[in-house]
């Protein structure tokens, strides 16, 4: 019931935002109302899966350790997101940039993509990932053309082609997976993830190696592993912010949950050391040209999606790595969205502020908006794994599982994280410190551009500091049983 | 009746010690200015002249600008301080340490470096052109011959296993003869940097008052009356001073080794006799040399400082 | 297994292969419609071929199904395309023709060489077919990188798509008529929306040029 | 959780308190007055507590320690003091109870102009910051503080955040120490490697399993790293920009006691966990020593402005502490511990006295900065009789830090000296050579702070004012004046008491070279203070009396006999012309012979902007101003190049991101066809 409740729930208020006439509260309002009900089931859902291990609903749904965390991933931060979109499209509004039709399709789209998101992870099927996840590129390319500006436009189609080519490649690796099951007969019926770890070792091994390359390459580029990132930082910087968010925070671990399902697949097929190696170099690679392009930045949404490149490549270094690798790793993709969503948020109220992404038209973002840029240095802090915030505990662990296992890539990769420290201070000292310019008004937007991004950081804040026991053994699980 | 007769000599040799320096440094200056004039073919003052100097100078009025603060009021008091209390480590005729607690040679260049901090500060205290960069020439000059000053005793030190003045001239009178080429090496830097510490030539000119050539005497230019008369003093003690390291040190035949009578009164002589022939060495020096530029001076400084490196490398 | 055909379906994939490579020689926006056409026409056909043994209403179905959306819905949106903002032609290529035949040939040889060689275990008789499936997804994919074009682009993705299809459905790996449906409504959607994009495009930068999109460099 | 009212809970709380102080001036931020108070309170009462439990510890000798596991299976938050830890808690806390007396009024004018109860969390957030780093017991933990307390650093820095000036230090700063942090956790991780554990009990434990290559490559990047927090040149260039810009209380704290946290790791590390160590480090660390002092010395002869002048002379005194600090690995390393006790005690004892002298030197400036408005040397002079009280106590400080006899820096650079003099005496030439170079070098520091601090005083407080700067500073309020008297106080007990003090340090070095229970101390007792078989002696207290006395002896003699001169003032005479404060010698000046002198070196530029009063007829200049500058060796030869290098690297990796689609899609298609390759070849 549940998970049903989950899908409907976003499903729903899109289909009912398609009826609304002329008022954007009922918009805000079912967006708003549909948040409180995912939540909930998402909770529900995870509370069962921290009980009993597992979770399920019939043959077509089921969430283990690893999928309650992504959904809870995508519920906090997607509701954090609808309500921030309520305040930041207000105020697009009052300046004029968006009208009624704007806003309608907005939210309808938002809420079908926070429901694929929900339905790629908590499927049992490959395939219903696959289209899943499909649809998320499909749901969001007008949410990223969303200004109907010429570089919006570029953006999108940037991001439809290039994600729409990666998961074909995806689906080719899918659909390569289930040879073995095609040769013990077994091909009738859904096919679910059980039943490809259970034939992983029947298969000829060479199929499964170019079948998880295919996979990897595919999924890797909606995950934002270089060098298929290349549609990552077009797509951050032109949508509408909530949505960057989102993108961020929460649709690159989808990807990256793809892959590491049948990473597990591969593991048991061929041996750890293949998807291991493959997710270090990828995972390398993504942190150093992330590092130097973040190196010489000069806008900072896009900064933000670099940032999110560097962090995906670690994460993928942490499965790589092994050890205590995939435990951190898991502790990352939370700190990460966490983090990422505050970050955007912040960013868009600077950008509402300033109206510009040119980190050399924003000057004194502090004494403009003081707690905006508080929340985003705070922000800085915990993405450039400055301690005391978790991502230091979770690179440290990360590296320090890379020491042991391959310390060359965990050497490149400590650098190259410090080069991503210093590339987004520059940044960051640039906006928020000197004199703010004297023609703009001070003050925040509103408290729907505030509240949201406090929430999160709350729960970050908390989160770096102590991490709760049932939320310990979730990461473990997911970490262990992958 | 023999304990009795040793602390009464210790005693002797204590004031002796004590005053020693300060009532004959005078004549020193007098002496080696008497022998520059002879060398040049004048007449000369007597070598008397200075005490007169210096008590005439201690019964006039003195004139002291507005600007000036009490620095430069304490300065000459300290400086003679200073040049005194250093003057006490110096062994002058006796190797035995009579004050067992001083002596040390860093502490003697360290002092004698306060009282050089203190007047570097007066010379710029009344805000005087001339002060200002007297101070700095006086400056750049005592921290670059500092090293030499150290280095050129260090190389003693090293070979007498202390930094103990006393000891250190005990020591070096038993060194062997091999032992003497960098002894003649480390003094060689000695004087050097002595000279420049004592503002003789080719360093500085005491006898000038031209504003081009001149770094002691500037930084002076201010001061009158009693206080002008100490500074001047303490800058002959401070002459004699290192005229009595270099030859106790470096030359410490002679020196009694234990206190009596004999021993002490023959050292005496010989002493006074030692520091006669330093007197012609720089009279000598500063008839037979020019005054150097300003930016020569380092040159000089650092091959004393290296010379005495050297000598500390052949020194084991 | 529908080995009795296996001489249709290799001539079948065979003429798949051909559209593929001559979408990389036609200049015409609307001829690379009309060979995309054919291209949807063959893999139905071929669909058609691999599970007539098992036929069902269901499978019937998404077989009509395919058949509308990619030989009748998407081309007519093409055409509407074409016809609306008068796009006969397409924009130039990277490669010139004899440079891009070139490749052509190095691609498809890649497909026949040892390294698709552990795919003969699934299809024991005649694994030829398979390599001409993954030459023409080689091909479809490089058609996608040569193009300067909008619309091509979107052709391109679509036959890789084709290609995909025609690959599983002779390898045997078909889903369930339910997936295979998700798919293409999935498809649907997607022509949908790249329609409306490429208009947009039109509209904003007056041409199809994809090369005028080069504005997002830092 | 450790009892209440044991030593172990101490350990635990006093971090706490100022923790608390922190969150508690932070919720009052919209008051600054009561802000300001709650945050110094917490500080002062913090510090006060910090004072009395090193001491206790200190002279019980026990151990203190503590240990909390945490959520993370490598990371526990575990302290442990022993003697060394509380040594250095010693000294912070008493730099930080100076300071925060002196802050509570100084503060007063930033009100309303910055959010003073941010300054008051990251003021007690930075003090955590160091005392945790000092007493942290596990390597990552240590990480965490140590980048707290930078971090906390950082903030203060651009607190006044309007300056652009201070934005680009402060993220020099930051880059530069969390960089070094970056080299400390690889040298961590490398241990991690060898002995499986961050713990540092562990890993002393199982340090003698460590090969010597990794051994060695820990030294250098822990060198490195904390060498970079530290300020040894050559990687220095973040300090004299940072240090300025933060508040002058902030200023004392990070010269006088954060740069010693650099040096107090690299004693723990290679001293105490790493050891026993090769004879080569020691030798690497007083090399880096001599040059630090040098140059750091000549670098804050040719600075004006005030505060980056002093923090020059941080670098310096980084230097001298390394000269003993590579002394006693050497010494250690060749089985001579009585020596090595001397240079660590050497080590310890400067460390001491420059967190007092500099502190006192930087409240000093901050109050002659917060009276005139300016940084500028040359824009002083006279201020002696402005503020007479704070000028004295300023020369006190000039004093001590020029190794003046009988103040503490005299002695520590006295010990110093003794510690080089001994290598000086050893047999191989190469080491022989080393050392005298140092011992050269060290000679030449002294001197040349002397130097400077004449500079620096003669310019500030002396002579006639140089600017209307001056014309309205007074005194500062009294208790400004007090936390100034007491660390001058300080330099002259250190000095005096120097045979209890390092009686005490020998207890502290014993227990850190692990040779405790030996006698190998340097006799030492209230009157006087020897070394080993009679090398030398000195009995500071004399030397106390005897300048002291002899120079009222004199005073009073001269005054006794000479009743009759009298005292005239009168101006100098001005050869006609008024005498004006241009005529007066300037910073520039004073050290432009010093700077010639060492131009191989210092490389200066200089600039001279002559402005005529008639354009045609060149002969009457109006105007002529010389700027004399040093050319940044560092920045033009090492870091520019390095940025540069990133920034070329950074645009061939820009170019990936070249905007065309068939670019992007071409990737994709590669890394599949390239991973096909490659791994397919390799199944094969």
């Amino acid at each position: 019931m549940l998970f049903i409740v989950l899908l409907t729930a976003p499903l729903g208020a899109a289909v009912a935002s398609l009826f609304v006439r002329k008022s954007t509260a009922v918009l805000e309002w079912l967006t708003l109302l549909a948040s409180a009900v995912y939540l909930t089931a998402a909770s529900g859902i995870t509370y069962a899966v921290v009980v009993r291990g597992t979770s399920g609903e019939g043959a077509d749904f089921s969430a283990d350790a690893l999928v309650a965390i992504l959904i809870m991933i995508i519920a906090v931060v997607g509701s954090a997101a609808a309500w921030y979109s309520t305040g930041y499209l207000r105020e697009e509004v009052r300046k004029q940039i968006i009208g009624f039709s704007r806003i309608k399709q907005y939210y309808i789209l938002f809420n079908l993509f926070l429901m694929v998101m929900f339905l790629a992870v908590i499927t049992t099927s490959p395939i219903i990932m696959w289209i899943a996840i499909e649809g998320t590129t499909l749901s969001t390319a007008f949410l990223i053309s969303f200004y109907n500006k010429p570089s919006a436009m570029e953006a999108a189609w940037k991001y439809l082609i290039i994600n729409s080519v990666g998961l074909l490649l995806g689906l080719f690796g899918t659909l390569l997976f289930f040879i073995p099951l095609l040769r013990s007969g077994d091909s009738n019926g859904l096919i679910t993830w059980q039943m490809l770890l259970d034939s992983a070792g029947t298969g000829n091994p060479l199929i499964a190696k170019v079948a998880f390359l295919f996979l990897l390459t595919g999924y890797g580029t909606k995950m934002g592993l270089a060098p298929m990132h290349t549609w990552l930082p077009d797509a951050h910087s032109k949508a509408p912010v909530p949505v960057s968010s989102l993108l961020s925070g929460v649709l690159l671990n989808v990807a990256f949950f793809g892959i590491l399902r049948f990473k597990a697949v591969t593991d048991r097929a061929v041996g750890q050391a293949f998807a291991d190696n493959l997710l270090m170099f990828f995972g390398l690679f993504s942190v150093v040209v992330a590092a130097f392009i973040i190196f010489i930045q000069k806008n900072y949404k896009r900064l933000l999606a670099y940032s999110s490149i560097e962090h995906m490549g670690i994460m993928a270094l942490g499965f790589g790595f092994g050890g205590a690798g995939p435990f951190a790793a898991l502790l990352q993709m939370i700190y990460h969205a966490l983090a990422k969503s505050v970050l955007f948020f912040s960013a868009g109220n600077i950008l509402l502020k300033y109206s510009s992404t040119k980190t050399d038209k924003v000057r004194g973002v502090i004494s403009a908006l003081p707690v905006s840029g508080t929340v985003f240095l705070i922000g800085f802090v915990v993405i450039a794994g400055i301690p005391p915030s978790g991502i230091f505990l979770t690179e440290v662990s990360i590296f320090s599982a890379g020491i042991l296992s391959s310390p060359v890539v965990a050497v490149a990769a400590l650098f190259a994280v410090v080069l991503v420290a210093v590339g987004f201070l520059r940044i960051v000292a640039s906006l928020l410190f000197g004199k703010k310019p004297d023609s703009l008004p001070g003050g925040e937007a509103g408290l729907r551009t505030i509240i949201p991004m406090i929430a999160v950081l709350s729960i970050l804040i908390c989160f770096g500091f102590f991490i709760p026991g049932p939320l310990r053994s979730l990461i473990r699980a997911a970490a262990g049983g992958r | 009746m023999e304990g009795s007769g040793h602390i009464v000599l210790s005693i002797l040799a204590g004031i002796l010690q004590i005053v020693m320096l300060p009532l004959m440094a005078p004549l020193v200056t007098g002496i080696i200015r008497k022998i520059k004039a002879l060398l040049q073919n004048r007449e000369g003052a007597s070598v008397l002249q200075p005490y007169r100097d210096i008590g005439k100078l201690f019964r006039k009025d003195e004139v002291i600008n507005p600007d000036a603060s009490w620095v430069f009021r304490f300065t000459p008091y300290l400086l003679f301080s200073t040049t005194v209390v250093a003057g006490i480590s110096v062994p002058l005729i006796t190797t035995i340490r009579i004050f067992g607690f001083t002596g040390d040679f860093l502490t003697l260049v360290y002092t004698l470096a306060l009282g050089v901090f203190f007047l570097a500060l007066a010379g710029m205290d009344t805000g005087s052109s001339f002060g200002g960069f007297g101070s700095s020439r006086e400056m750049t000059v005592a921290a670059l011959s500092e090293g030499g000053i150290v280095f050129s005793i260090l190389t003693l030190a090293i070979a007498a296993r202390t930094t103990n003045l006393s000891s250190i001239a005990a020591a070096v009178e038993l060194l062997p003869l091999p032992s003497l080429i960098p002894v003649i090496l480390a003094f060689s830097g000695f004087l050097i940097a002595m000279l420049a510490e004592t503002g003789r030539f080719p360093f500085d000119n005491p006898a000038t008052h031209l504003e081009l050539t001149m770094i002691h005497e500037a930084m002076i230019l201010e001061y009158s009356g009693r206080k002008l008369a100490l500074i001047e003093w303490a800058s002959s003690i401070r002459l004699v001073l290192f005229i009595s390291l270099g030859v106790n040190l470096f030359f410490p035949w002679g020196l009694a080794s234990s206190v009596t009578f004999p021993l002490l009164a023959v050292s005496t002589v010989l002493y006074l006799f030692k520091v006669l022939l330093f007197c012609f060495l720089i009279a000598g020096i500063e008839t037979g040399m020019a005054k150097l530029r300003f930016f020569r001076l380092p040159d000089l400084l650092f091959t004393s400082f290296i010379l005495s490196a050297i000598a500390i490398g052949l020194m084991v | 297994m529908a080995g009795q055909y296996f001489e249709y379906q290799f001539f079948i994939e065979m003429l798949i292969l051909t559209s593929s490579i001559f979408m990389h020689l036609v200049r015409k926006n609307s001829s690379i419609v009309v060979l995309y056409m054919v291209q949807s026409f063959l893999v139905v056909l071929l669909l058609v071929l691999s599970s007539i043994h098992r036929l069902s209403a269901a499978l019937l179905a998404v077989i009509v199904l395919t058949f509308l959306v990619k030989v009748v819905i998407a081309p007519v949106f093409f055409f509407g395309l074409i016809k609306k903002n008068r796009l006969k032609f397409s924009v130039s290529t990277y490669l010139n023709v004899p440079v891009t035949l070139v490749v052509l040939t190095a691609l498809v040889a890649v497909a026949h060489s040892h390294f698709f060689t552990s795919f003969t275990a699934i299809i024991t008789r005649g694994p030829d077919t398979l390599f001409l499936c993954i030459a023409s997804i080689l091909i479809s994919f490089f058609l996608i990188i040569n193009r300067k074009g909008a619309l091509s682009q979107m052709i391109g993705v679509l036959s890789l798509e084709n290609s995909i299809v025609a690959f599983a459905s002779m390898a045997g790996l078909e889903q369930t008529p339910g997936l295979q449906l998700g798919i293409v409504f999935d498809i649907l959607v997607w022509t949908v929306i790249a329609v409306v994009f490429v208009s947009m495009i039109y509209r904003q930068y007056g041409s199809l040029d994809v090369t005028a999109m080069r504005h997002l460099k830092e | 959780m450790p009892a209440l009212g044991t030593i172990d809970f101490w350990v635990f709380i006093i971090p706490a308190w100022f923790i608390a102080g922190a969150v508690v001036s932070l919720l009052l931020t919209r008051y600054d007055h009561a802000a300001n108070l709650a945050g110094g309170l917490f500080a002062i009462t913090g510090a006060a507590a910090g004072i009395l439990f090193a001491v206790s510890i200190l002279m019980s000798g026990t151990i203190a320690s503590i240990s909390m596991p945490t959520s993370f299976p490598w990371l526990s938050v575990s302290f442990r003091v022993d003697s060394l830890s509380a040594f250095f808690v010693l000294i912070i806390s008493l730099l930080v109870l100076l300071c925060s007396v002196y802050a509570l009024p100084y503060v007063k004018h930033y009100y309303g102009k910055y959010n003073i109860g941010l300054l008051g969390f990251m003021y007690n957030i930075f003090i955590a910051g160091m005392i945790m780093v000092v007493t942290a017991d596990n390597g990552i933990f240590f990480l965490i503080v140590w980048e707290i307390m930078s971090l906390a650093s950082y903030f203060l820095v651009i607190f006044e955040r309007d300056n652009p000036e201070h934005i680009r230090a402060g993220s020099v700063y930051f880059i530069m120490t969390h960089t070094g942090t970056a080299f400390i956790l690889l040298a961590f991780l490398l241990l991690y490697r060898t002995t499986g554990s961050f713990d540092f009990a562990v890993i002393k434990n199982s340090a003698s399993a460590i090969p010597p290559l990794v051994k060695n490559t820990v030294f250098l990047l822990a060198l490195v790293g904390f060498g970079t927090k530290a300020g040894i040149i050559p990687f220095h260039t973040w300090l004299p920009s940072a240090h300025p810009s933060a508040p002058s209380h902030v200023s004392a704290l990070m010269s006088g006691v954060m740069i010693k946290t650099g040096v107090f790791m690299l004693m723990r590390l290679f001293l105490d966990i790493m050891a026993p160590s090769p004879g080569w480090w020691g030798l690497v660390i007083v090399a880096l020593g001599a040059v630090s002092a040098l140059l750091g010395v000549l670098y804050a002869l040719s600075e004006h402005d005030i505060k980056k002048l002093l923090a020059y002379h941080s670098i310096e005194n980084i230097g001298i502490i390394f000269l003993g600090l590579g002394s006693a690995l050497f010494f250690l390393s060749i089985g001579d511990e009585a020596v090595a006790a001397l240079c660590l005690v050497a080590a310890l004892y400067h460390t001491f006295n420059h967190a007092v002298f500099k502190g006192l030197l930087f409240l000093g400036a901050g109050t002659v900065i917060s009276e005139t408005h300016t940084r500028s040397l040359e824009e002083y002079g006279g201020l002696i009789k402005y503020m007479p009280q704070t000028a004295f106590l300023f020369l006190t400080g000039s004093l001590a830090i020029s190794a003046m006899p009988p103040l503490n820096g005299f002695i520590s650079e006295w010990l110093t000296f003794q510690a080089l003099f001994s290598g000086i005496q050893l047999r191989s030439a190469f080491v022989r050579g080393v050392f005298t170079l140092a011992a050269g070098s060290l000679a030449l520091t002294g001197g040349l702070a002397a130097a400077c601090f004449v500079k620096v005083f003669g310019t500030t407080f002396l002579a006639r004012p140089r600017s209307h700067a001056v014309s309205h500073a007074s005194e500062p309020k009294l208790s400004m004046r007090a936390a100034m008297a007491v660390l001058a106080l300080l330099t002259v007990l250190l000095g005096l008491f120097a045979g209890p003090v390092v009686s005490i340090l020998s207890k502290v070095a014993a227990e850190l070279g692990g040779f405790a229970g030996r006698a190998l101390a340097p006799p030492a007792d209230v009157w006087s203070l020897g070394l080993r078989d009679g090398f030398a002696n000195i009995s500071m207290p004399v030397v106390f009396a005897l300048l002291t006395g002899g120079t009222a002896v004199v005073f009073f003699a001269v005054r006794a006999v000479f009743q009759k001169g009298r005292t005239v003032t009168c101006r100098t005479w001005d050869c006609g012309a008024d005498l004006s404060p241009r005529m007066e010698i300037t910073a520039t000046g004073f050290s432009r012979s010093i700077i010639m002198i060492f131009k191989g070196i210092l490389k200066p530029t200089q600039q001279t902007d002559t402005e005529y009063n008639d354009a045609s007829m060149r002969y009457f200049p109006k105007t002529s101003v010389v700027t004399l500058k040093n050319a940044n060796i560092y920045e033009t030869y090492f870091y520019r190049p390095l940025v540069n290098t990133i920034t070329r690297i950074s645009g061939y990796f820009k170019k990936i991101q070249s905007g065309s689609i068939n670019a992007y899609v071409l990737y994709i298609f590669l890394t599949l066809i390239g991973l096909l390759v490659v791994y397919v070849m390799r199944g094969m």
